[in-house]
């Protein structure tokens, strides 16, 4: 069963009574429990997956009910077991491979970018990876500088791969089940600041396409393109402009590979205007791949050029006023959106 | 044309079972036997073992207030304790020269008290104040102190492994190299059992073993990485110095829930790579009493093992020795007990009352050269690495 | 002794009789001995940089003239030297860490992005990391879909490191030199490709400032941005649209962090039109990072939106004919150059 | 309160004088002493023995016309070959069933084609050829054939051996969780001594030793890493089984300059693997004749070392073998010779008149679902992953 664009329920929608609410870690993982019940070649690996239920709680029970050869605890050793993952996908099986943080995939950068993107074009056609890594990305709970990097920021340069980035948990579990009969590598990123939201999922498996954005709120005056976390700034920074009458139209990229440009460029040709979201690294980021594509693809439709909101450039601080005036939040995007508008 | 053949033990070790119900594999009670202390124990002078108790009993209170505070709210990120380590940090630390380098892994407020920050700065960093040894940048797994010459605090597990590696080669080469004098440091380097299953650490360990390194790898086995039974993760988790001796590196074995036999075992250790210019592996056997962070109920292992441990407790362990040598009279052992209260008390109430970091800090330490003041916007002001300007 | 920006002799420039010439090798051995010879705290390691005199010849003679104490040849062991460096710089050293390739550092990616940038940061100021990683960087030999990264594409999106990357001899002594003596992390990208190119360099030790472009040729209609060898392309295309009546001024970055915005902005103001050639992957790249700014900076100052020319989006092929297509070539610049004038 | 100590030899193995020049480190003569082949050798059928030699000889004259185009420069990149070590691919593949799967590094050549990829297939690929194994796309060090279950040629040292452990588990997988029957594939993953020192090895090992995977472990030990004498980069040169040793797997050493030892040992090894589903460490000692790759010239070892493994030759010592048997009349070495030389000159005639890659393969197989054709334009028409849609 798959599911369009416009049947997905919006962040900002009512919810009718008697909907089936799920948090977050939960939608994540009924998408791969119901793979795992489809397909017996998926099986999930990575640290504390098993008997501790997960670092994030996201494969609770999972062990319980499909025992230790197919939710396998691993050591520390993310590029042996990414390396051990990827070996398993060429082989045909159909591997989850969890980093309990995408900040430590660091250490498995090598197996994840210069060899499961490659195989198949190195390969000659041969040897496909279908695999999906996920975990927590990004920062937001005082971890610190080497535990909060966005790594859609560095990894989103390479070919050969897919990156989904959901933000609600019905996008969770649809992108996730996507992810997981896809047949090429896909990095899945989780933030650990919202798995404990809730919102209504279906209780089937369905799937929602990659490269098809979503419109979370329709607006007149500026386009607000974000994915993952920093949607929830941009709907709440709508919300405060609304009341400045300012009309912000935010769209959730879902993917950031592959980039819906489609309906992209569709609004901002309707809008003229841009502030792209994006909570990873200003430089050399998918913020300025978005904002370079709209200045190139929609230059005559611009009243003002394309901005754009990340994470400060710095290493990421420890102390909680530091982080929050460090991501991106309603208060940048508002600033932006004003600019963009010439409100400001 | 030899074959050898080196059969692993029967039981393999740390394979897990093909297949069935993953029973709950806990590491067990103690297998040490109270070996007697060797007469060297008994020529330590006395204010010296109260010194080590009362930087045991300090990293206790400390550790204790941490988690309250980490309930209040005041201390925010992963917060990892070092309770039931303590004799760990304080033997190996006091062996050390002041001078010798020291790397540690994220579970760090220990060696960051017993090699000399105080209690103030080390709370105030986790309180996220101007006033923490890294002015709040840094958090709970980031303890720095050059002064102190503590290299961090690192909170990518086995990541601190190669620099404890770097930090001996530089101190040899400043001394071989740049001065022409032998080599006169040795650098501790510690790491978590979970961080032996890293690469990383075999790299360090084999390079280290190529440049003949003074630095010793101390494996602070508490018998988990997180919920992960040693075994579970590691193989040869019996016997850990296999990994060590595959570098042809000296390796020990030694308890680590006592800080007469650390700091005996370990003075000899350090001496002997001060020495002989040659690294060296110390599976360091211990217990971590809490749970691995503030959010871990501990389900992977069982109240009697726990319970089991409870007796080998390193603090208690001294106190009792010094008692039974008639070397810590009450009113001594009240007034450590009141001391260290004191202490931390005043460290909570000192970070309680530093000023929150400034926003400016945000930009600063970014470069050696500073990057200029916090401007207030969001666009990128930082890519032309220049003072502060804004194109 | 430092060098302005106007002093250094073009690329495009005649040499004058009598000029030394020195091979792009040369020059990088140059500035690493000259400053090894005036710091003793400065070292050299990596894969058989000692006794075999490097992979590529770069570090030839260094090991006699050094000895092994301070040319140490390393095992094949990137995550572990690299750490290794960067201790050692925490305690005061000055290492120059070689990479074979920068391809290779992807297993070095932990302690390279997540350790020595963040070093300063996270130790509130105590701990800098005064180290120069470097090594070849880039495709074009055939080398593959594994050895052939162009690493700025994915590590630039970092803070807290410098990249530097020269395109001629002259440059890359004068660019190493900086790097040596810069307290930060540098990342030094080389082009197999070019070392064998000579060019004037000077026999003493000079330094050329990061963050100060070149301008190497002078031109009216559209500004060329690149960095390193594809720089070269860029001159090759503007030589033949100056045939066509087409005058380019053509820009080389030096260097990637910090990137002379005043420069490309008052050069982008005078011609009203940018095409950027960057050798990395297209998605979130420097080159998108550059397009962004300038369309965001110059908006009303361009003719028409900054155009791209990249390495294609796909892992590096391994056959010539399609490896020269996958690059960005003179060809490919120069349809983007008229499509940026109008002249298409 | 053990104290475990294991101090290395007297002369710290590996570790590099602290000062002074650096003299050329060599790995010296063959230590094998000519020990007389087990009887079980006699029970091999000539025939097979054959195939064997047959094989030998067309890899190494492979090789050898791959030196000469690389010369032509009909080949590009790095090459690497693997002339000397015959005897390992041919004895260990040999020994494997044909659905067992293969993975090594980049000098590869010789495993492709005893794992049975065509001579034609291997150089049109490194021809840069449509009629090559990955169509041209892959290269020297990328040879991967599935229907030969080679799973690659890998560039990046040490990475194929998270791979190998990754098959083994995929094989291991399909057989008990999917098919419910019992394990009955082993996967061999090969490596050079080089790769030893490359983290992710060890946790493959370990990784391997925990899921009691079906993987041996290779070590094609030809003593040198490009100009690196092993002893110069790897600790416990003297024993590498030790790394094997530190991760409970079972460990071997075996001459690999003889393809009927190499065989006889690899069966074994091969079977007591696939019967335990235990991971094994092969320390395989060989010689590399040539360059590391095709601009190398050897300064770091003596004509005098070279020339004492000449008599080590693979090819040369079966057909001794075999002569001294009278198993190989001078009828049937010629007819060798010609048959491997025609092949070889076919699969050249035939590379060289296979058609150039086509300019559309730039950008088929990135992902399974292909991504539509060469558009002919640099502007980023992938971007949005679509069927060659251009915004
Ligand atoms: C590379 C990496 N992977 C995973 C983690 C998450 N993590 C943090 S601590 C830890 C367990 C480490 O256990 P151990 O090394 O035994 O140290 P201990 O907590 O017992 O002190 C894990 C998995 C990390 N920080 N870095
Ligand atoms: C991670 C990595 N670092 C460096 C290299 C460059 N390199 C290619 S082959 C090689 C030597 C490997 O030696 P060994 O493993 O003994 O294999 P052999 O060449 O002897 O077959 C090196 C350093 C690489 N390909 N990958
Ligand atoms: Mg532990
Ligand atoms: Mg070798």
């Amino acid at each position: 069963m798959s599911s369009t664009a416009t049947e997905t329920p919006s962040a900002t929608l009512p919810v009718p009574p008697g909907t089936r609410l799920v948090e977050f870690r939960d939608a994540i993982r009924e998408a791969m429990s119901g793979e795992m019940r489809r397909d017996k070649r998926v099986f999930l690996l990575g640290e504390e997956v098993g008997e501790y239920n997960g670092a994030y709680k996201v494969s609770r029970g999972m062990l319980e009910e499909f025992g230790p050869r197919r939710i396998i605890d691993t050591p520390i050793s993310e590029s042996g077991f990414a390396g051990l993952a990827i070996g398993a996908a060429m082989a045909g099986l159909r591997p989850i491979c969890e980093f309990m943080s995408w900040s430590f995939s660091l250490v498995a950068a090598d197996p994840i970018l210069n060899n499961a993107p490659k195989m198949l074009y190195m390969s000659g056609g041969q040897f496909g990876c279908p695999i999906v890594f996920r975990g927590n990305d990004g920062a937001g709970g005082q971890l610190g500088s080497t535990h909060s990097g966005c790594v859609e920021g560095l990894y989103s340069n390479v070919p050969g791969m897919k990156i989904a980035i959901p933000s609600d948990p019905y996008d969770a579990k649809g992108l996730m089940v996507t992810a997981i009969r896809d047949d090429d590598p896909v990095f899945f990123l989780e933030s650990e600041r919202m798995l404990g939201n809730k919102g209504p999922v279906p209780e089937e498996q369905y799937s929602i396409p990659f490269g098809k954005a979503i419109v979370r709120r329709e607006g007149t005056d500026c386009t607000i393109w974000s994915w993952g976390r920093p949607v929830h700034f941009a709907l709440e920074a709508a919300e405060a402009l609304a009341k400045e009458g300012i009309s912000c139209e935010v769209i959730d990229g879902r993917t950031i590979r592959p980039l819906d440009t489609e309906t992209l460029f569709r609004s901002v040709r309707k809008t003229n205007a841009l502030v792209v979201v994006d909570q990873s690294w200003p430089f050399a980021s998918p913020g300025a791949e978005v904002a370079a594509q709209v200045a190139h693809r929609c230059f005559d439709d611009l009243d003002h050029p394309p901005l754009r909101v990340h994470s400060d450039d710095v290493p990421t601080p420890y102390a909680s006023n530091l982080e929050q005036e460090y991501l991106p939040n309603a208060r940048k995007i508002c600033e932006a959106v004003r600019t963009a508008t010439y409100r400001a | 044309m030899a074959m050898a053949t080196t059969p692993p033990p029967s039981s393999s070790p740390g394979s897990n079972p093909p297949s069935g119900p993953t029973a709950p594999l806990a590491i067990g009670a103690p297998s040490r036997k109270a070996a007697p202390l060797p007469s060297e124990a008994l020529e330590i002078p006395t204010d010296r073992l109260h010194s080590w108790l009362r930087m045991m009993m300090l990293i206790r209170e400390f550790e204790l207030r941490c988690m309250q505070a980490y309930q209040e709210k005041k201390i925010g990120g992963f917060c990892h304790v070092y309770i039931g380590q303590e004799a760990v940090a304080v033997g190996c630390l006091e062996a050390l020269r002041k001078d010798d380098p020291v790397v540690t892994a994220y579970r760090d407020h220990g060696h960051a008290l017993a090699r000399g920050m105080t209690a103030k700065a080390c709370m105030a960093e986790m309180f996220g104040r101007i006033d923490g040894c890294a002015k709040g940048k840094g958090g709970s797994m980031h303890m720095f102190d050059k002064a102190n010459h503590l290299y961090g605090g690192h909170g990518i597990v086995g990541a601190q492994t190669p620099l404890a590696a770097g930090l001996a080669f530089a101190t040899k080469y400043e001394d071989e190299v740049i001065a022409g004098r032998k080599n006169s440091r040795v650098t501790l380097g510690f790491l978590g059992d979970g961080a032996v299953n890293q690469g990383a650490f075999h790299e360090a360990m084999n390079l280290a073993g190529l440049l003949d390194l003074p630095v010793v790898f101390i494996v602070e086995n508490n018998g988990y990485s997180m919920g992960t039974a040693i075994h579970r993760g590691t193989t040869m988790a019996h016997r850990l110095v296999a990994k060590g001796e595959a570098n042809g590196l000296d390796c020990y074995e030694i308890d680590g829930m006592d800080v007469i036999n650390v700091w005996l075992k370990m003075s000899k250790v350090i001496e002997k790579a001060r020495a002989t210019s040659r690294p060296a592996f110390v599976d360091m056997k211990t217990y971590r009493y809490k749970g691995h962070s503030m959010s871990d109920p501990r389900k992977y292992r069982t109240r009697e093992e726990e319970e089991a441990w409870d007796s080998e407790d390193p603090v208690g362990r001294l106190q009792k020795h010094l008692k039974d040598r008639g070397l810590l009279p009450g009113e001594t052992l009240e007034r450590f007990e009141s001391e260290v209260r004191a202490e931390v008390r005043e460290a909570v109430a000192f970070s309680d009352a530093s000023p929150l970091t400034p926003l400016s800090e945000l930009y600063h330490d970014v470069f050696v050269e500073r990057m200029g003041p916090y401007t207030g916007t969001s666009l990128p002001n930082m890519l032309t690495g220049k003072q502060g300007v804004q194109p």
